[in-house]
């Protein structure tokens, strides 16, 4: 997949990711062994609901986090392959967002050490818009960018 | 014209028997024809707003049928056309166009008609689903010819506006066999309905025309 | 990789609506789908159905307690392999040309003592709602993956039962006057964005037929061929399909025929 | 009860990949069903992989991975005819765990 994007996040986004993330506790280190459903996070409904509560700084972009065999158009949302691999040292974790969902996490991923810092799976994408990969290594948290064009058409069969 | 050449030079190609379908004229086809129309009988249930009065063939629906996606030859074809003209009712105020945005709607939605649909929501006629119109709509079918420019390449005058009419009412009566819906004459649209499409082909003001 | 999706008014149970900027060409709006398709093609949760389908087939079910390993889908008593590729075919003991799920259900009728009403309650599954017979159809043909469309003409029922299926593909019929050929009867037409095959020349019979059932990301189920006869005419406008019924046999004979010469590669994964 | 997951372990070099594909709804609490009313949210919350009883992969999800979801990693340390297990749990506190053999 050549399209290793690596767009500008804007800076309210990125703060509320680590605003959304941080409220919902799982920036501290030991909730990489907690296997609770974090429901503040995935509650998040809105992305102005986020931005509210802004004042985190925002994760640093990267380059060393690459979108793998994801598209740039899903001929149908209920299903958009995403795979995100990162080559920063010592990843902890891997979080798939979407921007314009009504909940903007989608996917958390712990990866404990001699697991390769790369997962592939689908999630659902409400329409058009910027889907986030954060990493968190070496206690750090760094993201990266892509869109994804949805088209919801022809025949429904 | 082309693709039959082409269906008759695979088949002779290929040697596959049955690829040129519905050969109309050979031997023992009436009997197949007869025995498929009793299999359907028995083959489909209703559904919804769908009966099974709906597998009983009108003439045209019939003849075409017989001649299997090729053009029925000349007096077939003017029978057709002259049975379903006489089946237009043109529009007593002598209007033919209405309101484009309404008729952009319409072309928009293919909603109608199915045992899935409810019966009480209106019709569209999903011109996009076959035609290019509006050149901002980029997903657009090509089993029809572009529309886009329709008004415009044609002209504005009531003629066109009365063909434009005549044809969304009944593409028959113009196009013997044609893959168009009869909408006015299957009471797919209302009058109106039609003259907001008509408008939307029509209109010098519609962006089919822009 | 297309399927046979017919019916102009297709578009009206998904309204189509394409979010698409018009900066995006249709060019490279079909490449990056092409991509798309690709990118779901590891992982296809048709897997899912065709686990189920082979527990289905080897566990003893029904009244007699029996499994279906004795059931003969044509090349003999308990071959699955391969078997979906020389499908439909006639059938001495049932004296009539059967398809697939046809032929499931005389087993689970003769074989298995269920009620012929029993087995074809659930052809089609949905949400909460799973149906047996779609389980074991993904099974059977994922044994079939890779074999040749083989489908013979040899039985006078089985000449008939093509050329009725091929009447039906030009019957026009419904309020909308549609057939099976409107959609599919030409080269290179597409229906909004989506290219539809001609099922009247072998290339696009057999793009078409070897790639059904599919799992159908948009509806997150998988579907079978029955299924996708049964919302063509639906599409069409036409009343309800009836399952396993002598029309739909028949149109499956026509397009199984049609398809005859390719590798069958299915279940396969669809929008 | 829920019914198995599809799990595909194969060694390549070092590298255990493992795919994943599992039989759920995913239903993310948005849609309306017939009647108008919410259809309530019904999906996976975690899902654990396991190989040799040590973690290979955890991960929580939201309503917003597909239905019948599909997860793909890799890990080091397999051998061929190891066991990896995979265990998810939903918000209904429905459970299930199946296992595959290392190929």
């Amino acid at each position: 997949m050549k399209s290793r994007r690596r767009d500008v996040l804007k800076t309210g986004g990125g703060a509320t990711l680590l605003v959304l993330l941080a409220a919902a506790g799982w920036l501290k280190p030991s909730a990489a062994q907690a296997q609770a459903w974090n429901k503040a996070a995935f509650d998040t409904k809105t992305m102005d609901e986020t931005m509210k509560a802004l004042g985190g700084g925002a994760p640093a972009q990267s380059k060393d986090i690459a979108f793998v065999s994801t598209p740039d158009i899903a001929e149908n949302g209920a299903v958009v392959p995403i795979g995100v691999a990162s080559a920063l040292p010592k990843t902890e974790s891997i979080a798939i967002l979407v921007e314009k969902n009504p909940n903007m996490l989608a996917a958390l991923f712990e990866i404990p050490p001699g697991t390769d810092a790369a997962i592939s799976t689908r999630v659902k994408m409400g329409q058009t818009s910027n889907v986030y990969a954060l990493v968190k290594a070496d206690g750090k948290y760094y993201v990266a960018s892509k869109e994804i064009k949805v088209t919801l058409g022809g025949c429904g069969g | 014209m082309q693709r039959r050449h082409l269906m008759l030079s695979l088949a002779v190609l290929t040697g596959v028997a049955g690829i040129l379908a519905g050969c109309a004229t050979a031997p023992g086809d009436a009997e197949v024809s007869a025995k498929a129309t009793a299999m359907l009988k028995t083959s489909f249930k209703e559904s919804g707003q769908a009966k099974l009065d709906r597998l009983d063939q009108d003439e045209t629906q019939k003849t075409c049928s017989l001649y299997a996606g090729k053009a029925p030859p000349k007096d077939a074809a003017e029978r057709i056309e002259k049975l379903n003209l006489a089946t237009i009712q043109w529009p007593a105020d002598g209007k033919y166009l209405g309101d484009w945005k309404s008729g952009e709607k319409i072309a928009q939605t293919g909603q109608g008609m199915q045992y899935s649909d409810d019966p009480k929501v209106p019709s569209g006629a999903n011109c996009y689903a076959c035609h290019q119109l509006a050149p901002a709509e980029l997903s657009y079918g090509t089993i029809g010819p572009s529309l886009y420019q329709f008004g415009k390449a044609r002209g504005y005058g009531l003629e066109i506006q009365k063909y434009a009419y005549g044809k969304v009412f009944n593409a028959e009566a113009y196009n013997a066999c044609s893959n168009m819906p009869r909408f006015g004459h299957s009471r797919i649209l209302t009058e109106q309905q039609i003259k907001d499409v008509v408008a939307l082909l029509m209109d010098p003001a519609s962006p089919v025309n822009k | 990789m297309r399927a046979i999706h017919s019916g102009i008014a297709c578009c009206a149970a998904l309204i189509a609506v394409v979010v698409m900027p018009v900066a995006f060409g249709q060019g490279s709006a079909v490449e990056e789908i092409a991509k798309y398709r690709a990118a779901l093609q590891d992982g296809n949760p048709a897997e899912l159905w065709e686990a189920r389908g082979e527990d289905l087939w080897k566990q003893p079910r029904g009244p007699k307690h029996v499994s279906l390993e004795k059931c003969d889908l044509g090349l003999g008593a308990g071959v699955v392999q391969g078997a979906y590729a020389q499908l439909p075919r006639y059938f001495a003991d049932a004296d009539r040309v059967m398809d697939l799920e046809t032929r499931l259900v005389w087993c689970m009728v003769q074989l298995q003592g269920y009620t012929e009403a029993d087995a074809v309650k659930d052809p089609f599954g949905g949400p909460n709602r799973k149906s047996d017979i779609e389980a074991l159809v993904a099974y059977v043909t994922s044994e079939a993956r890779g074999a040749k469309m083989n489908v013979a003409l040899n039985h006078p029922k089985e000449q008939e039962a093509y050329r009725l299926g091929e009447k039906m593909f030009y019957f026009r019929g419904g309020p909308h006057d549609f057939a099976c050929m409107t959609c599919h009867g030409d080269d290179n037409k597409r229906i909004r964005l989506q290219d539809l095959p001609n099922l009247t020349k072998p290339e696009g019979a057999q793009l078409a037929y070897t790639t059904w059932p599919a799992y159908r990301v948009s509806q997150g189920e998988l579907r079978t061929f029955q299924w996708r006869l049964n919302d063509c005419f639906r599409q069409q406008r036409f009343p309800e399909l009836v399952f396993a019924s002598d029309a739909s046999i028949a149109l499956t004979m026509f397009l199984a025929r049609n398809a005859n010469g390719a590798a069958y590669n299915a279940p396969a994964i669809k929008r | 009860m829920a019914d198995p997951m599809k799990i595909r372990a194969t060694l390549t070099g070092d590298s255990t990949e493992v795919k994943v594909l599992m039989n759920h709804e995913m239903e993310t609490g948005q849609r309306k069903d017939g009647q108008g009313k919410i259809i309530p949210a019904w999906h996976i919350q975690t899902v654990t992989a396991t190989h040799n009883g040590r973690t290979v992969l955890s991960a929580q999800w939201g309503p917003a991975v597909s239905k019948n979801p599909f997860l793909a990693f890799k890990f080091k340390g397999g051998a061929k005819g190891e066991k990896v297990q995979v265990t998810w749990v939903d918000n209904k506190g429905d459970k299930r765990t199946d296992e595959a053999t290392i190929g």
